[in-house]
């Protein structure tokens, strides 16, 4: 097993990876920009290293920098977590060749099945069945017009190089085709630096649902059930759970054998996803797959009871799978909330700042994998994802109970999170009934269902008096304590002047 | 201790007369406290169990208020705040009667309308110019934070009176862009 | 299900069960004592009801006021946690004679079954393993003597009426037994108000390990696997496991239905533990049994997946058990650590007072169970039980890797507690191998092996450094922040007057 | 900014001397500083993340300190402080050269010795007297607390010169209890 292992990342995904290391005994390396001095990853390291100013090309992104941190440190490996370069070939290659064990796919499988075209043109080949499209690059408009009417309408364009909902549209009719080939492209462009983008047809209301797979170096590969992730808002994964409400076991065996299929013929190893639509006859499609830990890994690991890190740096280390397909065993459910900083009051504005207040829930069936702490400022430049709220129980609708009662004790004050948002979602009938697609949170924002519920007059009357008593001390408005002079003496003084009805 | 209180819900105000009398002895922490609020008097129970969280037991129920600036930098003078009891958020503005110059009409006013950046970020686009008249829901400008952008928009009609930010320039939460007339 | 639920107790217990009645949509009533209107337990319930001063017999004991509060709130069932009333029969009887339920067995049951002397007739009756000694009170020395020959020594003096500990005496040869005989007495009589012992053979270094059984009022009852007890500072349990690292599945059978045999015959319902000592050669017998929720009980929560507060709430109100024994599976390994205001460095002396920093791990596998929070004054009338850190790994071995981390993570300041304690028992061998018997810690502790290992030069350098930096700062040593004048600013000053060397 | 520190572990007292540079602008919170402690120099890069939790990355290693006063109640201008590093905990004192008055001699003193109470409780029993001559290792009182008794004990042979407490009193942690000479 590595002695020392660099996580070339930031935020929970950084905390969280580094906690597996603890747990196996190795040391950790962290990185971190200007802004990020105090974030929570560089004081969980055994180690911290500086890589530049808070823009993260020029920082987080920039693989020499991150290659001369983890020679400097003697690193002999680096965990990328999500996001950032986690799907870069370039970055697998280059530690690859400065003699660093990349902890993730080998580079060949992730050039392969990261390019959403060349994954697409590998799964049709093997016969499996594929979201139907092109799976190559449309450069003219007349080629997408044909290709439109061949699948028929509605369709999704979308970025070759694309995720993240960006470079995405969906188009209903011929009509809208041309000005949405174009936005698309110009989109694309901007995001990826790549504007090539390719045509889906676009399911009714699909479900979003994906596989779990974990293979070694000595090729074996398993699944490990699936998770559901249809509850999205602008195409972005809120939340997620397993097992999916939709999948029996028959599904599941079939979409996991299919996962399994598809990862054997990109050769691949390590922990990865394979992302499938499900549509209204239950027929499932392959999407895409991600070459690396999803954001949405806990809930996998609380209903399969395994590790999904600590399993990945195994594996990178060259140890055989220590689990067969047969000792997978699902239990129970798990549900994810990911907690943003953003106001769900204001169309979801991002709202960096300083956390004046934190408490997280605690008790039974309750994990909270997070990347910040009371009295941080979070910076502005990075992905507005503070923490994830997870929650396990022996069924469905337990876990929701406990969903709820967890969402009900978590307190962040001074800046504003999602977790408002989550409170109404898990009222709503369709999410209770697992009645959910990928459209559902974006109609019941829209039909203004999710606004939440009105404050009874006891809650207002509690309001009303607890601003009075804050309103009694001698300091700004909601303020941390400074030493006071008591109003209360002043007031003990108005209260001898002062009609009060007695105390009976 | 008399307080006149505004609370709004929503594009509701409501108004309260408050008188909070805590008995001879109390401290600063907490202790008995008898109320009358408008017509209706009680005695709560109640302790400040972390800086701006206050436990209050009123007849026999057990409450939690957590109690901040409704803005993360308050102008001085500005007493209002954001109070959340359970899951549910209000916002309470504190009317001194002895400093009070007319603070609760102030509230309802239709006047010009400043636009405040809701967060700390870059302005990357202005999509208006002064003097241009605007339709509810036109976007006025572009603001960039944690890899978002995020587009404002106008919630009234109404005249850019003026433009306070240039393209390019970073602002702090609550920092005015636009004035609309 | 009952609509609203008081719980007669405080601390962590009474926030857990609260959080098993929010999850089932039953509004709970709180009660306090004078020093307790800021505790947690008070803030988390929807309603909270004073009963009277901070000692128990005024307050937590006092049945007369519990009652007239459960009348008050409404409360149709009362959860007596542990400790205080919970075997109390007289408490059961009074609730059930107001229309109260008490959620828990049968006052008969609990009855039979919290006398030490009864259950050991019954069990032995039954023809049932009970460690050797006497079923019934001694009065007489002679008998006493007679009693030890005949078992033969080693033996174990113990008080009928007793618990945690007091009126127990360890009698290793004749010589001693009459004077551990008078002593045993007295301070029987001084905890419970009565002076009957019985005795007990003295297994060499036994293990304690416990059944769960659950029981519905349909007459259905089954168990949940075991918990290993046996590190215990003198007699009290410190940290608990399950599986238990002795217990095979053929042994887990032949205890478990034992323990079922156990409950039938004392018309047993609600959750009960069954205790038995297990000597050297694996024979186990049975030692006592506790008709209530246990403190350890999450370790059985975790490896079953089973909610046992819920299942006490649902058997209470009269529902058929959920789960059939072919129902019940095990999978990984818990632990518990107890976390008590008491100062390891000081012969684990109480230590109530300001909670001045508090941060429970987080993470994977990590469940904290805590009735305390910072800025918390922990009172001194109550037991020091702060918080339990409970950890879930897919073997012991990872479940021991967690509970390290988790120890790591975990910062109490202001008061001293047993977790640096923990932190060394979970480096010991033996521990480490499972071979853990009831005299281990104290053993271990006499033997000085558990007090810690010796800080790095670099963390001396780093505490030294840490303490400059405090120092610069006008205000008193360690206290909360007040505003503050920089003295950076004459040290800067200092700074263009001192040569210091150059940065090279 | 120059220092004396005394750090104890166990029963042995260190002394160092200590200097430590910010550069002109560092801010209160944080920032690089140089140091030099007893004859080796180099550089720190720390933050004070919470109150008296500080963040200090030396020599690309990353630790926590957490610095807290060494009783509840720490008497005026005592610098005492307990100071832990991951799970070390280390007590240091701080002598100021400019106020120094022989302070670090005090540590080695073997004059008569307070017992004070090590939690708040109850006095439950005194178990000497006056004059009386006591053993180490002999019981001196029991204090209750938390619903357990708790013998203290003589730590060396010596004369009981007082006993400031009586049978049922209440008494806070460090209170002084007994006087050994």
């Amino acid at each position: 097993m590595f002695r020392k292992v660099l996580v070339a990342n930031r935020g929970e995904i950084a905390v969280r990876v580094m906690r597996a290391c603890r747990e196996l005994g190795i040391a950790t390396v962290a990185v971190y920009s200007d802004v990020d001095r105090t974030s929570l990853h560089v004081r969980y390291a055994d180690e911290a290293c500086p890589i530049g100013p808070a823009p993260s090309i020029e920082s987080y992104l920039n693989i020499d920098r991150l290659l001369g941190a983890a020679k400097r440190s003697g690193a002999e490996a680096i965990h990328p977590g999500y996001g950032f370069l986690a799907e870069n070939p370039a970055f697998a290659r280059a530690c690859r060749e400065t003699g660093i064990v990349f902890i993730g796919p080998p580079v060949e499988a992730m050039e392969l099945m990261g390019s959403k075209t060349a994954s697409r043109q590998a799964v049709t080949a093997a016969g499996l069945p594929v979201v139907p499209g092109t799976d190559r690059n449309l450069e003219a408009f007349e080629e997408v017009a044909r290709v439109a009417k061949e699948i028929g309408y509605p369709v999704m364009l979308k970025a070759s190089a694309g995720g993240g909902g960006k470079g995405l549209r969906l188009v209903q009719a011929p009509e809208g085709l041309e000005s949405a080939y174009r936005t698309a492209r110009a989109e694309a462009q901007n995001a990826f630096g790549d504007p090539s983008v390719y045509i889906e047809k676009y399911l009714e209301r699909p479900r979003h649902v994906e596989i779990q797979i974990l293979g070694d170096h000595q090729g074996n590969l398993i699944y490990l059930g699936e998770r559901e992730c249809s509850l999205q808002r602008r195409h972005q994964k809120v939340m997620e759970e397993s097992p999916s409400p939709l999948v029996d076991d028959a599904l599941r065996r079939r979409m996991g054998e299919t996962a399994v299929r598809i990862g054997k013929l990109a050769g691949y190893a390590n922990a990865g996803t394979v992302e499938f639509l499900i549509d209204r006859k239950r027929d499932f499609y392959f999407l895409e797959m991600n070459t690396r830990l999803q954001v949405e890994h806990p809930v996998t690991e609380l209903v399969v009871g395994i590790d999904l890190v600590k399993e990945q740096l195994r594996i990178a280390a060259g140890e055989p799978l220590r689990w067969r397909q047969e000792d997978v065993e699902m239990r129970g459910a798990a549900i994810e909330c990911r907690i943003y900083a953003e106001d769900p009051a204001n169309d979801f504005f991002p709202c960096p700042g300083l956390i004046r207040r934190l408490q997280a829930p605690r008790g039974p069936g309750i994990r909270s994998d997070s990347g910040v702490y009371e009295g941080w400022t979070v910076p502005l430049e990075y992905d507005p994802l503070l923490a994830k709220l997870v929650v396990w129980g022996s069924d469905r609708t337990e876990a929701i109970a406990r969903l709820r009662r967890a969402l009900a004790e978590y307190e962040v004050f001074g800046i504003q999170t999602t977790i408002p948002f989550f409170r109404r979602v898990v009222e709503h009938p369709e999410f209770l009934a697992g009645e959910i697609d990928t459209s559902f949170i974006d109609r019941a924002l829209a039909e203004g269902i999710l606004c939440g519920d009105k404050a009874s007059p006891e809650e207002e009357r509690v309001a009303l008096l607890a601003t009075a008593l804050d309103a009694a001390r001698d300091r700004p408005a909601g303020s941390f304590p400074v030493p006071r002079e008591s109003m209360w003496k002043a007031a003990g003084r108005d209260a001898l002047l002062n009609r009060w009805p007695r105390r009976t | 201790m008399r307080l006149t209180l505004t609370v709004r819900r929503g594009s509701e105000n409501r108004e309260h007369h408050l008188e909070l009398r805590p008995p001879r002895g109390a401290t600063e922490k907490g202790g008995l406290a008898r109320y009358t609020l408008d017509s209706e008097s009680g005695e709560i129970d109640w302790a400040e169990v972390a800086p701006g969280v206050y436990s209050i037991i009123v007849e026999g129920r057990s409450y939690e208020a957590q109690v901040v600036a409704s803005s993360p930098t308050p102008a001085p003078g500005d007493a209002s705040r954001v109070v959340t009891v359970g899951t549910h958020d209000f916002q309470v503005t504190v009317h001194d009667p002895r400093r009070r110059r007319g603070g609760v009409r102030a509230a309802g006013v239709d006047g010009p309308q400043d636009i405040v950046a809701p967060m700390p970020g870059k302005i990357v686009k202005v999509l208006v110019s002064p003097h241009q008249q605007v339709a509810a829901g036109a976007g006025l400008l572009v603001i960039e934070a944690m890899k978002m952008q995020n587009e404002l928009h106008a919630t009234r009609p109404g005249r850019v009176e003026a433009v306070y930010v240039e393209e390019g320039s970073g602002v702090e939460a609550g920092a005015r862009l636009i004035r609309l007339g």
